[in-house]
């Protein structure tokens, strides 16, 4: 794979600016990026579960719990 | 130009499904928008990134978010 | 290995972001109580369904604002449809499926299930306002599964009743004999109701007040004279609160044959009272056409 | 000298090509049915009965879902191990012959499903997923049979590569384009024994009327034993390709070797024990259950979390190479005008927006939401319909003059159509997953209904349907531009300027990685440990519960004229019963 890495040099020099090797790259825009999309999805998540899901009345719930439920309702 | 036209083109589709769910999200905060008015806001929105793209470039890039 | 900082940084955010969402589904478990459809009930033989639950689908009153739905799913039809339920109660909702696979969902709320035949999905829910609710089939059943389709009627406590209403009466009686209207009236709620019973016949009215015990039955019989009403046709309607059950009865110079004809025809006419009352009585607004074609339909899917 | 690689295998490049053709001929008969079913669901034009429609359905599941994914990934899959290995396959005519027979049995399958069109008694119209006890015609899981043993001699070639290989570079790492080929094998051995049971055990017997009855619930949980991993199978050829070209195009490296390859054993150990998850409101299989499947489920994010890290970081390399600068700026230093860049790159993203809807469907009482409404019809046109398909469309820019010789006919029109894919399934799956969350169902010819409507809190179902045929009529559009290119290249004559056959560099390489992550049989071992704890608790259940043949099983008349269905059902008995003694060995000794 190292004569891939050659080929790739000599073939894409004109697009290359410069050369970053392993040490020197420190990925900042990924974890910038990826940053915003782990607020996403725990937004979203929050959002789905109690809002669209928990909002979406009623749900198939188990009998005592509901029977308690009830029962402090009627008292 | 400030950026190549191919990332201008990834940038509008990429605000296809930002203007889509414009609505939606007005909707929440209790802005109603009509069909017409939100493709009139994505046309506008459109229209100033093309605006700023083509725009002759000055001085350092900005960032293209 | 090296892993750089930031990648684990990463790592570490995705097992929270998995660990919190596997608490989320918990805390929706435990501490709402949530509760999936699963092996609760015993399985049964979809062909047959001749267990006293689904050979007469049905909503029965098991506690004080507790209920039980029986329900079956087939190409290309629930039973009963529609369901009738009070306001501010708990249904229990037992499905299974005569045929295929089919599910029972309620459009716009968490009830939803798959129903696989042989085996009883079980699933409680509290219905709190009145309220109508669709019901659709949600998993591919057959070349008509978009018509596939019922409803729940969430009713005001005062509009509920689980009544059961079957008249009967002779098809054909010679001048002279008298009518008798026999109005069976099943209460399958557990409290008494107490209501009227009211036979409308050429253009008279009669009523009675009775009080059934919840899980009773009540016969009424009206006697009418069949001279007064004449000779030829006059249709009977039976009423208790909004159920009706109706029939014509033929007035006659003559009888063709004797007795024995006489308790054919009270067969026939049975026979058509029954047929309302397997579906025909959980749901007294919809009117009688209404019902038949439901069940017509329903048998239409089972011989497919 | 161009280094392509039909010039350094030739008799592959033909087999490799002869794959991707297949693929595409799947992909243009599926989308065409895909814009049928768009127009007949929204109801702005229908020219055929209903009941059709779900002929229109399975084929459309069955072309798209199957034949265009897998031949696409048998495709590519060739080029991987040829390529990273540098060694020609082992026996042509065997590549062939593999290849001829998942042709064949697609043939076979595709009969009966388009004899559905027709008047005659044959049709297979039951989905993708064939649940019983709705019945195929026989050729149809025949056809489906042998589809599926073409795709495990095509396993077999590529390990008889990888074993010769090794004979011969005795202490050097497995290439990580090869070792994504293997695990990716090894983890289709183990879920297809799923499928394989469900159609040889049960469904093929009794549609030949060999038996009486099936348990319906039984073939259907032993469809998604398959049904689950089936889409990481589609979905692992796009992320190579993620891995091992997109750093490349980009213009630098894959960020890290060894994650990569740990991203695969998970795929390998954990893709399969998931199943259930499909399964969440079955009646007959117990909460806990689900509960264990969920887990899993939820574990099985972190590899294409991982992956998405790795990814934009190999690509964020590259942009930096080419003078990419700032938090976010970066991201305009890369080639967005090259189609195959931008197809994969929008691709991605579309899967990130998946994984969120995947992250909800995985969920397990939030499935009483989601559950079969158009929510799940959304999500998985993110995933194969985009991240897969549209991946391999990009792919195919870069593929296309590597198998055929020939430059692309156009790169302005290949961009075009990336690009307009990637809006139209935008404005598709959003509406589809709005109307899921309104309950509107899947898979139904007419969602309107009678007795009552779908209300949205925002919007309308009528513009929810209107955003469908807008999307599935620019869908339609981007797949006319790639056929078009597709066959333009094709028309065009050889060409000695093109890119060599490479694929990225590493940044951090497999030196760095642990050797044990080579060590296969422990990951498949470790593989099937999982999938016996997950699955024969509730295979054992479903089997006691409704018989192994459906609740009928005591009442299964044994024909003496036949005596085959009598041998069929011991046969079938012993099996379990030795698959449960089995179990309770294996746990007696785990405890």
């Amino acid at each position: 794979m190292s004569q891939t890495a050659e080929h790739e040099a000599s073939n894409e020099t004109s697009e290359h600016v410069r050369e970053i090797g392993h040490d020197e790259f420190d990925p900042i825009g990924t974890l910038t990026l990826i940053g915003i999309y782990f607020l996403i999805l725990v937004f979203l998540w929050f959002f789905m579960y109690f809002v669209e899901f928990l909002g979406n009345d009623p749900t198939v719930v188990s009998g005592t719990l509901v029977f308690l439920a009830t029962g402090e309702r009627l008292a | 130009m400030r950026i190549s036209k191919g990332a201008l083109l990834i940038v509008i589709a990429f605000i296809a499904p930002l203007i889509v769910e414009l609505r939606t999200v007005l909707a929440w905060v209790n802005v109603e928008l009509t069909l017409l008015e939100s493709a009139v806001l994505g046309i506008g929105l459109i229209g100033v990134i093309l605006v700023w793209a083509l725009w002759p470039q000055e001085g350092t890039s900005e960032s293209a978010g | 290995m090296n892993i750089h900082t930031y990648e684990k940084l990463w790592l570490i955010a995705a097992m929270v972001l998995i660990v919190g969402f596997i608490a989320t589904i918990t805390y929706g478990s435990v501490g709402l109580g949530i509760t999936m459809v699963g092996d609760q009930q015993d399985t049964v033989e979809p062909t047959e369904l001749d267990d006293e639950r689904f050979s007469d689908p049905r909503v029965a009153q098991v506690g004080e604002n507790e209920y039980e739905a029986y329900v079956t799913a087939q190409m290309f039809s629930f039973q009963p449809d529609p369901i009738e339920v009070p306001e501010d109660s708990e249904v229990t909702f037992y499905v299974t499926s005569r045929d295929v696979i089919h599910s029972f969902s309620l459009v716009g709320t968490n009830v939803n299930t798959m129903v696989i035949p042989g085996e009883v999905a079980e699933m409680t829910v509290e219905f709190d306002e009145p309220q109508d609710y669709g019901v659709v089939c949600n998993e591919y059943c057959g070349p008509n599964h978009h018509n596939m389709e019922g409803m729940v009627h969430v009713v005001p406590e005062d509009e509920f009743d689980l009544t059961e209403l079957d008249a009967e009466a002779p098809d054909e009686v010679e001048t002279g004999d008298d009518i008798d209207v026999t109005a069976t009236v099943e209460n399958r709620l557990l409290d008494p109701i107490e209501t009227t019973v009211t036979l409308e016949i050429g253009n008279e009215t009669v009523s009675e007040d009775v009080t059934i015990d919840g899980g009773e039955t009540d016969e009424t019989t009206f006697t009418v004279d069949s001279a007064q009403l004449g000779e030829g046709d006059h249709e009977w309607t039976v009423t208790v609160d909004e159920h009706t059950d109706s029939w014509t009865v033929t007035v006659v110079d003559e009888l063709e044959d004797g007795d024995a004809d006489d308790d054919a025809d009270d067969e026939s006419n049975e026979n058509t009272d029954a047929g309302d009352d397997t579906d025909g009585g959980e749901n007294g607004t919809e009117d009688e056409t209404d019902t038949d074609e439901t069940e017509s339909d329903a048998s239409g899917g089972d011989d497919e | 000298m161009t280094n392509t690689y039909i010039e350094s295998f030739p008799a592959e490049a033909k087999v490799v090509r002869a794959a991707f053709y297949s693929s595409f001929l799947a992909l243009a008969i599926g989308g065409l049915f895909g814009i049928i079913q768009t127009l007949h669901r929204t109801g702005y034009y229908r020219f055929m009965d209903s009941a059709d429609y779900y002929t229109v359905l399975t084929a459309h599941g069955v072309l798209l879902a199957i034949t265009f994914t897998i031949f696409f990934l048998v495709g590519v899959f060739t080029w991987a191990t040829t390529t990273s290995l540098d060694r020609p396959v082992e026996d042509i005519r065997f590549t062939w012959a593999w290849y001829g027979l998942m042709v064949l049995g697609t043939v076979l399958t595709a009969i009966p499903i388009f004899a559905g069109f027709t008047d005659s008694e044959m049709s297979a119209s039951v989905l993708f997923t064939f649940y019983a006890p709705l019945q195929g015609h026989p050729l149809f899981y025949f056809g489906l049979v042998l589809f599926v043993v073409g795709t495990w001699l095509a396993g077999v070639d590529w390990f008889r590569s990888w074993w010769a290989w090794k004979q011969e570079h005795p202490d050097e790492r497995i290439p990580l384009p090869t070792f994504m080929v293997l695990t990716t094998t090894l983890m289709w051995y183990i879920a297809t024994l799923g499928v394989a049971a469900a159609i040889l055990l049960f469904l093929l017997p009794w549609s030949l009327g060999l038996v009486e009855s099936v348990n319906p619930l039984l073939t259907r949980t032993l469809f998604w034993f398959f049904g689950h991993p089936v889409v990481y199978f589609w979905l692992m050829p796009a992320y190579m390709m993620w891995y091992v070209l997109l750093p490349k195009i980009s213009g630098g490296k894959l960020f890290s070797d060894p994650l990569a390859r740990v991203v695969f054993v998970l795929f390998l150990i954990l893709s399969v024990p998931t199943g259930i998850h499909h399964q969440y409101l079955d009646p007959g299989i117990a909460e806990g259950f689900k509960f264990i499947a969920m887990t899993n489920t939820m574990f099985l994010l972190l590899p294409s979390l991982l992956t998405a890290f790795t990814v934009v970081a190999s690509m964020e390399h590259g942009a930096r190479q080419r003078g990419g600068t700032g938090y976010l700026g970066w991201l305009k230093a890369l080639p967005w005008r090259d189609p195959v860049f931008a197809g994969m790159a929008l691709a991605g993203l579309m899967f990130a927006a998946a994984g969120f809807s995947g992250m909800i469907n995985a969920g397990m009482n939030i499935n009483y939401l989601v559950h079969n409404t158009f929510w799940v019809v959304g999500h998985f046109h993110l995933t194969v319909g985009t991240a897969v398909a549209l991946t391999f469309m990009a792919v195919t820019y870069w593929f296309l003059p590597q198998v055929t010789g020939k430059a692309l006919w156009s790169r302005s029109v290949a961009l075009g159509q990336v690009v307009l894919w990637f809006v139209g399934m935008t404005f598709m799956s959003n509406a589809m997953h709005r109307g899921g969350l309104l309950g509107i169902p899947r898979r139904t010819a007419e969602p309107q209904y009678e007795g009552f409507e779908f209300e949205a809190a925002v919007g309308s179902v009528g513009e929810l349907d209107a955003q469908i045929a807008l999307g599935g009529a620019l869908l339609t559009l981007s797949l006319v531009l790639f056929f078009a290119n597709v066959v333009g290249t094709a028309l065009n004559s050889r060409s000695d300027d093109l890119p060599a056959n490479e694929y990225a560099d590493t940044l951090s390489g497999p030196s760095d990685a642990p050797l044990v992550l080579d060590n296969l049989k422990l990951w498949t071992a470790i593989a099937i440990v999982l999938v016996i704890f997950a699955y024969s608790f509730p295979l054992l259940s479903i089997i006691e519960r409704g018989g192994l043949f459906g609740p009928e099983l005591t009442e299964l008349p044994v024909s003496i004229g036949l005596g085959l269905e009598y041998l069929w059902v011991t046969t079938v008995s012993t099996v379990t019963a030795a698959g449960e003694t089995a179990i309770t060995i294996i746990a007696g000794v785990s405890s």
